[in-house]
């Protein structure tokens, strides 16, 4: 037992920085370029682990705090998740209420970090991710709620490792996965929603909360959303591995393969895909909800028939 | 042990007479907190075997008609309002004393004041535990003119005596239709007592749905449900601090009491009740959420967060009604204990948001967001507060709010309903209630973020000294409270069991602790990492360098730049349209070189308020109107009398009349 | 028959001369309708009904109230109800509803009937004057008018039951009312409107 | 010490004044009077209750005349307090004291000797005797207005009490037609019940409640009662609002006692109409006046109203009814005894003018606060307890759409009542006075009025419950 404990811990250590660089990768061959190479984000980490942090006059312990914190949530949410397809680190019934509410204590303390530094960017990073994030969240619990009725399971891991010949109809599980890409898209700020790449602070959402910190704090945050990115890829991984739940090295490997793939095909999705505008942003979320509602609606149809 | 309990009454109402004979304010402060102090001790040690589960508290007092006997019994729920309601208003109480105290450098005379909240004591000793509903009825009055006389403190302002008239009408036509439902089970069983109530009430007949109608309607209109929470923001924004957290914190929680009591009264309930509590709950929590987005008024916001959280343990108490009318007791006892935490942890990080509230009103005498900003650096302690309370309020897991909600949601998602479209409906309802957790995780961010963080917004805005310690004491026991609930779950439930064995159906509860273990162990992680990983940071950061804000190249930032309350919710409103009217008033400059100086304004009002007062000013202009008409001359009345003749006189032409 | 034209007919008068001539018909031909009613002298009881009857309403009042106008050189021109076509059909009207009314009350028919008859016509008149009059005078007749009306009623039924202390008491107060009025009367200021009301400056208890 | 005492004494002493004895402390002899006569009163219901029969049986001291005599003698030995002290404090009021002090002491003598009428016509007379003696009490001096206002509750009057004149004859009728010999002795009026009821017997119980509601200030002809209460001096508008009310419900009750077993049907259904309206009317005026005075006087027409609705229902209401005429007996006495107060210092009654009475006339400030509240029915006061038992009765009996208008009036009147006074007392004060603080004795009568209110509201004695209790049942007519 203690080895799925240890490679989970490993996985959540190194995955996110491999994804990060996979997306990367992606992005430049789509552009010509070669691209920087796979553990970018492991340099930069470190460029960043030795600076010297620069805060403004006007923050308070607040700011400096923040960043950990946010780095802290990503990785309890780590914990919960079926990261290698079977076990997690620790489960228990409903955890992924608790999974919803830590990643959005995470984007709080960002927000208020935001909000402290006291200039108008952070601010309307600040209140935009707010606003997506405030329509996004039943889109979650949808889907979590559409999938926990059908399979009867309460955890997050027994959710995900819904298999196709347990009867439920395909609908139900496409709908799941197609709303969980986009809920994806949202935390982490991928591409339809948010372009990381850009420099003009007026059209970011998240790199714009996060202007102004410097060295670790802008370390803990990047590796914190890399977190986010692994945690939020392994959930959708393990419901697209046929061998999600079973035991031994098979369905972990099938799984780190599968995230692999998701961010190839985020990467994709950002090279050929411009930027949604603000306003359009919300009716994005909306297919999410969409998405989410269909799937419980489509729950009955199979329920009302057999039980 | 019975008369241990009931000598708190004259305790308190001696406390009371002292405060007004008192010379000095010190002394009378001191005697309302003597009197306060020595009550809550008496109920609570007379009140103790209850609270470990044992036999409830009888005793039976002659009266001389027309109430014939008054009987008191205190079974479990009593004792539990009244284990946390009372010391409640005793750090109230202390609190008042540190906030009048400008009030009282200025001789202003403070014994009503403080006589005043000796009478919400003994308005909740007499609601809690009184079994005959004449007394009942006047124990709610008692509460209502005695909060309404403390939210005019400061009579001066016109607006505030419009604010405490407004509260008295609401909670006047509440009592009128609590009185046609007590009448109705009166004539219906012929006494007044809540026990042949119970039984008349336990039998299924049609006048069962009506009255629990009519119940319903009253205590929400007493709970500040959605429809009827009108009175609350303008009662919070115009009352001193302490009084408004005492009446959103514990006063309007008897609402939810009686409630409750009835519930137990009634025995199995009919599904549609639980479809409808639970429908009128998330109504509730839904539009007190959204108003909160808008306001600019602190304590105004904190009102409409009240409506939410009654919102959100009505919903508890929905899913309570379906498990009981189901016959599902682990659904029925989630949904119990769901509701009964939220109540409780509502009171503490209630009380202590308007504590801070308070203190910043006392600092900076201005409560309007958009003029506040970057209180953190000169008022730390009322700021830290302020957080704790904040992120309790927004269910934030390592703190009590998310302990309460966790036990909703596990009963909404449980998926025990018999049929599959009831399930359905229970996590679609489940769904809204996340978009609730996320909106006021904004709005608090809202709150605190604009009124605490960043540089001050208003030069003009002079910030005196912190709260003193008569102030920061209550809320540091708050904070703790809530700290404590949200760390050690088992503590809360521990203080639920006995009540919530008598809403069990004589099951164990078992389950409801398996829901709440996990919890034991992964709030205090989560909590432990999370302060190792602030104090890294704080360890990390302490020879860090200092300058000015990124401004993008812009050198000559000013704090006016920074985002304020409307502008942080403005995308939010534009998205919710429907549901936040809002009013523009412009006039915009019309040439090159404007003559006059133009303006531009955006408020959002409370619809459902705009639309009562738009139909209260029709009537009564129909009435004005009206009354013109009747004439005062006595001609008028003579023919009004010979009328009277005439008919009078075909009654008996015709042989009409028995 | 006699009597209801005397009740009628003041009604159409237009003086206020004439209406007190009309007030001390009525008390009169009530005194006359009551002594033919009972004539046994020997018991007191009929002689004070008699004295009230004649001296107080018969005379006395009109005679009061005539000095009080004449001192005030008054218009003559005063309507006892006002001389429309509708006031005039709503006083037939009233005396029909009086006659049907007395149908009932009275089964047999007869003299009783009559007087009923006649009795309920007075006050219905009465009330009829009283709602159109507006000075303080007119309303003064229109409450004699219903006092002779009422005094006419109890003349109905073969009643002598009535105790001696509470036939003074009822003599005591009409006289008392009819002082009243009169000192009141008197009070009033001319004709026109009142002086605008000084504010409250007066002290008053 | 039988009841005939409590007549002649006041009766002597205001011969006394009348004979010009203590023309210059006429006062003094007012209070004096009042007082013994109180003493008395109390005295003679707390002993063992004697049914003497005096007058050759013209007075019979029952439940309700014993209830009635501690009510309303105690509030005029208040009045009297409350005149003696204005008297005192401004000589100006000197010079018509002795007319005032000997038509008040007849107006006592009456009263009292109504309270222990057994005679239905003496009843009668006694009550048009108090209305006479009142009538001039109005009258301000160099007052044109008050002259008018007392020609007007004059003419009221006399119709009023004219048609319950015309009603006794007619039930006198009513008894020769169905064989009895007609008396009015309410004694054996009451062995006689149930009284056979023919065409004779039903109108005149009609023209009885007609004018006796006339008297109360009930619907058709009430329009007297405001414009009477506004001019006339408060201590006169309080004897008025507390004591001849309370006569006039005497004589409502005694007839309610013999007739209601008879015809109840027509007994409940004119008073709740009656009632009823009176309540709108009251209701509408209330929301549209502007005066302090008048506000008082449409609030007792609505209390009549609730009396009326009261006494209608009949049943459990009555106890509860007996509870809302005492309080609202000691209500009225002190908010016009406050009125008075309040509008001396201020010289006018427009409400939106007077403010900042919490600041300037402390004592008036809360007394006028406590009697609103005790006006509209708040809990610690006896009128909370009895709207309640009525309103519990009137849904026993299963009319509800009166139960619902019930609610809603009294709720609008509440919100104008409300609207109007609570500004008055809390509103920031417009311009300086200085006024010497008002001293303690000054408002002891209305603290006695008013410690009285809250033992009504909370703890009934026995002794006073007992005595309710049998009013109640005689109500019922059992």
């Amino acid at each position: 037992m203690t080895f799925a404990w240890f490679a989970n811990f490993a996985a959540l250590l190194v995955m996110p920085i491999v994804l990060m660089g996979v997306i990367g990768r992606v992005k430049s061959l789509w552009s010509g370029r070669k691209g920087p190479p796979i553990l970018q984000l492991a340099f930069d980490l470190q460029r960043l682990a030795r600076k010297r942090p620069t805060y403004s006059t006007t923050t308070t312990l607040l700011f400096r705090v923040a960043p950990h914190l946010f780095l802290v949530t990503a990785l309890c949410s780590g914990a919960i998740a079926p990261l290698l397809g079977s076990r997690p680190i620790a489960s228990f019934p409903f955890d992924f209420v608790w999974f919803a509410y830590v990643w959005a204590f995470g984007r709080v303390a960002v927000m208020l970090a935001a909000l402290d530094v006291g200039s108008s960017f952070e601010g309307m990073g600040a209140a935009r991710e707010a606003v997506f994030s405030s329509i996004l969240e039943p889109a979650l619990f949808l889907v979590m709620g559409a999938l926990s009725f059908l399979g009867g399971h309460r955890t997050l891991h027994e959710i995900s490792t819904l298999h196709l010949q347990a009867g439920a109809p395909p609908a139900v599980w496409v709908l799941a996965v197609a709303s969980l890409l986009i809920v994806l898209q949202v935390e982490t700020s991928r591409m339809p929603v948010d372009d990381p790449s850009t420099h003009l602070e007026l059209t970011m959402v998240h790199e714009v909360m996060v202007l102004d910190h410097s060295g670790p704090d802008l370390a803990a945050i990047q590796f914190g959303s890399a977190t986010k990115f692994f945690v939020g890829s392994s959930i959708i991984a393990t419901l697209l591995n046929p061998w999600a739940g079973s035991p031994g090295w098979l369905s972990g490997a099938v799984n780190l393969i599968l995230c692999v793939v998701i961010a190839a095909l985020l990467g994709t999705v950002e090279s050929l895909v411009a930027r949604l505008k603000l306003r359009a942003v919300p009716q994005y979320i909306a297919v999410a909800l969409a998405c989410g509602g269909v799937a419980l609606l489509a729950t009955i149809w199979r329920t009302g028939a057999s039980r | 042990m019975t008369v241990v309990f009931l000598l708190s009454v004259p305790v308190l109402l001696l406390g009371a007479a002292l405060t007004l004979a008192l010379r000095s304010n010190l002394a009378r402060a001191m005697a309302a907190l003597a009197s306060q102090a020595t009550a809550t001790t008496l109920v609570l040690v007379s009140l103790l075997p209850t609270l470990r589960g044992d036999a409830a508290l009888e005793v039976v007092w002659p009266w001389p008609s027309p109430i014939h006997s008054i009987a008191f019994r205190v079974d479990a729920l009593g004792a539990f309002f009244l284990a946390w309601s009372l010391p409640m208003t005793f750090l109230g109480t202390l609190y008042a004393v540190g906030y009048l105290r400008p009030y009282f450098h200025r001789g202003r005379n403070g014994g009503s004041h403080f006589a005043l909240l000796n009478l919400v004591c003994l308005s909740f000793v007499l609601i809690y535990s009184v079994q005959n509903s004449l007394v009942f009825l006047l124990g709610w009055e008692i509460a209502a003119v005695a909060a309404w006389l403390l939210v005019i403190w400061d009579y001066g302002n016109q607006k505030i005596r419009f604010a405490g008239f407004n509260y008295l009408v609401s909670t006047h036509i509440g009592l009128f239709v609590l009185v046609a439902a007590f009448m109705l089970l009166h004539s219906e069983t012929h006494s007044m007592d809540f026990a042949s109530f119970g039984q008349f009430l336990s039998r299924p007949s049609p006048l069962r749905g009506t009255i629990f109608l009519l119940l319903g309607v009253s205590f929400a209109l007493k709970s500040a449900f959605f429809p009827f929470h009108t009175w609350l923001p303008r009662a919070h924004s115009a009352a001193p601090a302490h009084v408004s957290a005492l009446m959103s914190g514990v006063i309007h929680k008897a609402g939810l009491f009686a409630f409750l009591r009835f519930t137990l009264l009634m025995g199995k309930p009919e599904e549609w009740m639980g479809w409808s509590v639970l429908s009128f709950g998330l109504l509730s929590a839904f539009f007190g959420i959204l108003y909160t987005t808008t306001q600019r008024d602190l304590k105004r916001l904190l009102g409409y967060s009240s409506t939410e959280n009654v919102g959100i343990a009505a919903i508890g108490f929905g899913v309570g009604y379906l498990g009981w009318a189901w016959g599902v007791p682990s659904l029925a006892i989630c949904g119990f204990a769901g509701g009964l935490l939220h109540l409780l942890n509502h009171a503490f990080f209630k009380c202590l948001l308007f504590y801070a509230a308070g203190s910043v009103y006392r600092a900076t005498h201005i409560i309007d967001i958009e003029r506040l900003g970057g209180l953190a650096k000169r008022m730390p302690l009322s700021a830290t507060l302020f957080l704790i309370g904040a992120l309790a309020i927004a269910a934030l897991p390592p703190l009590n709010g998310f302990v309460s909600e966790f036990l909703v949601y596990s009963a909404l998602l449980s998926g025990s309903a018999p049929t599959g479209q009831a399930n359905i409906l229970l996590i679609a309802f489940a769904a809204v209630l996340a978009f609730v957790g996320a909106v006021s995780a904004l709005s608090m961010t809202r709150a605190f973020g604009l009124t605490f963080l960043g540089s001050p917004r208003d030069a003009k805005v002079d910030v005196s000294e912190e709260a003193p310690a008569s102030m920061w004491a209550p809320m540091v026991l708050h904070a703790l409270g809530a700290v404590a609930l949200g760390l050690v779950p088992q503590l809360a439930l521990g203080a639920i069991s006995p009540t919530l064995k008598l809403f069990s159906l004589g099951h164990d509860l078992s389950g409801v602790q398996a829901a709440v273990a996990p919890l034991a162990l992964a709030n205090p992680l989560l909590a432990g990492a999370l302060a190792s990983s602030a104090g890294l940071a704080w360890y990390l950061g302490r020879r860090a360098k200092r300058s000015a804000t990124w401004g993008c190249g812009y050198t000559a930032t000013s704090p006016r730049m920074q985002y304020t309350g409307s502008s942080f919710s403005e995308q939010f409103v534009r998205l919710f349209e429907a549901f936040l009217p809002s009013v523009r008033r412009e006039r915009l400059p019309d040439e090159a070189f404007p003559r006059h100086a133009s303006h531009l304004g955006t408020h959002h009002f409370d619809a459902v308020e705009r639309r009562m007062f738009e139909m209260l000013g029709q009537a009564e202009d129909l009435i004005a109107h009206a009354s013109e008409r009747i004439p005062e001359q006595s001609r008028f009345a003579f023919a009004a009398g010979l009328l009277a003749l005439v008919i009078i006189g075909a009654l008996v032409l015709g042989g009409a009349g028995p | 028959m006699g009597l209801l034209g005397v009740m009628v007919v003041p009604l159409f008068v237009a003086t206020w001369r004439g209406s007190l001539f009309g007030l001390s018909c009525q008390g009169l031909l009530i005194a006359w309708a009551a002594y033919r009613l009972n004539p046994d002298v020997h018991v007191i009881g009929t002689w004070l009904n008699l004295a009230d009857l004649v001296l107080v309403r018969g005379i006395g009042a009109p005679l009061l109230l005539y000095r009080l106008m004449r001192s005030r050189n008054h218009t003559a021109r005063h309507d006892i109800i006002p001389p429309n076509l509708l006031s005039w059909t709503v006083a037939l009207g009233l005396v029909l509803a009086a006659f049907n009314l007395s149908s009932v009350l009275v089964p047999i028919d007869g003299d009783q009937r009559a007087l009923t008859s006649v009795a309920a016509a007075a006050v219905l008149l009465a009330f009829l004057v009283l709602a159109s009059q507006s000075t303080p005078f007119g309303q003064v007749v229109g409450a004699l008018r219903l006092e002779n009306g009422i005094a006419l009623f109890e003349l109905g039924g073969e009643h002598d039951h009535q105790s001696l202390v509470t036939q003074v008491g009822q003599l005591v107060i009409v006289v008392a009312t009819i002082g009243l009025y009169l000192w009141l009367l008197e009070g009033f200021s001319e004709r026109g409107n009142f002086p605008p009301e000084p504010t409250q400056d007066e002290p008053t208890l | 010490m039988s009841p005939s005492d409590l007549i002649l004494v006041p009766l002597l002493a205001s011969l006394a004044v009348l004979l010009g004895a203590g023309r210059e402390r006429a006062a003094v002899v007012l209070v004096g009077a009042s007082f013994i006569t109180t003493t008395l009163a109390i005295v003679e219901v707390s002993g063992v209750p004697p049914q003497t029969a005096v007058f050759a049986g013209l007075v019979r001291v029952d439940a309700t005349s014993r209830l009635f005599l501690v009510v309303v003698n105690p509030i005029f030995f208040g009045i009297s307090t409350y005149i003696w002290h204005r008297v005192r404090t401004t000589p100006a009021l000197r010079e018509g004291i002795s007319r005032l002090v000997w038509l008040a002491l007849v107006f006592l003598a009456s009263t009292n000797a109504l309270l222990v009428a057994n005679h239905l016509l003496a009843l009668w007379v006694l009550l048009e005797l108090t209305a006479l003696t009142v009538t001039p009490l109005i009258v301000r001096p160099r007052s044109e207005a008050s002259r008018r206002a007392a020609f007007r509750y004059l003419l009221f009057s006399t119709v009023g009490l004219g048609l319950v004149a015309l009603g006794f004859a007619c039930l006198g009728r009513g008894m020769e037609g169905a064989g009895l010999t007609p008396t009015f002795m309410v004694d054996r009026l009451l062995e006689l019940r149930p009284l056979p009821i023919n065409a004779w017997g039903k109108l005149g119980l009609a023209l009885v409640l007609l004018g006796l509601g006339t008297k109360l200030g009930l619907a058709p002809m009430y329009s007297w009662l405001p414009e009477t209460y506004d001019e006339a001096p408060p201590a006169v508008a309080a004897l008025l609002g507390a004591v001849q009310f309370n006569a006039a419900l005497v004589v409502l009750f005694r007839v309610v006692q013999i007739y209601r077993v008879s015809s109840p049907g027509l007994v409940t259904g004119q008073l709740l109409a009656m009632g009823l309206v009176s309540m709108v009317v009251s209701t509408v005026s209330i929301i549209a006046t502007r005066n302090i005075k008048r506000l008082i006087a449409y609030a007792s027409i609505n209390h009549a109203g609730v009396i009326a609705i009261g006494l209608g229902v009949g049943g459990s209401a009555t106890y509860g009814l007996l509870l809302y005429v005492l309080s609202n007996a000691f209500i009225k006495a002190i908010l016009f005894l406050t009125a008075g107060k309040i509008m001396a210092h201020y010289k006018t009654n427009d409400t939106r003018v007077i403010s900042g009475l919490i600041k300037e006339l402390p004592y008036s400030g809360v007394f006028l606060m406590v009697g609103t509240i005790a006006l509209l029915g708040f809990p610690p006061f006896g009128s909370f307890l009895g709207e309640l038992l009525i309103l519990s009765a009137l849904v026993g009996s299963g009319r509800m759409l009166t139960f619902a208008a019930f609610c809603t009036l009294i709720t609008m009147t509440f919100v104008a009542t409300g609207r109007t006074v609570f500004p008055m007392i809390w509103g920031p004060s417009k311009e300086k006075h200085d006024w010497p603080r008002q001293t303690l004795p000054s408002a002891l009568p209305k603290l006695t009025f008013l410690v009285v209110l809250v033992v009504l509201g909370i703890y009934i004695p026995p002794a006073l419950n007992v005595l309710l209790q049998q009013v109640a049942q005689s109500l019922e007519g059992r």
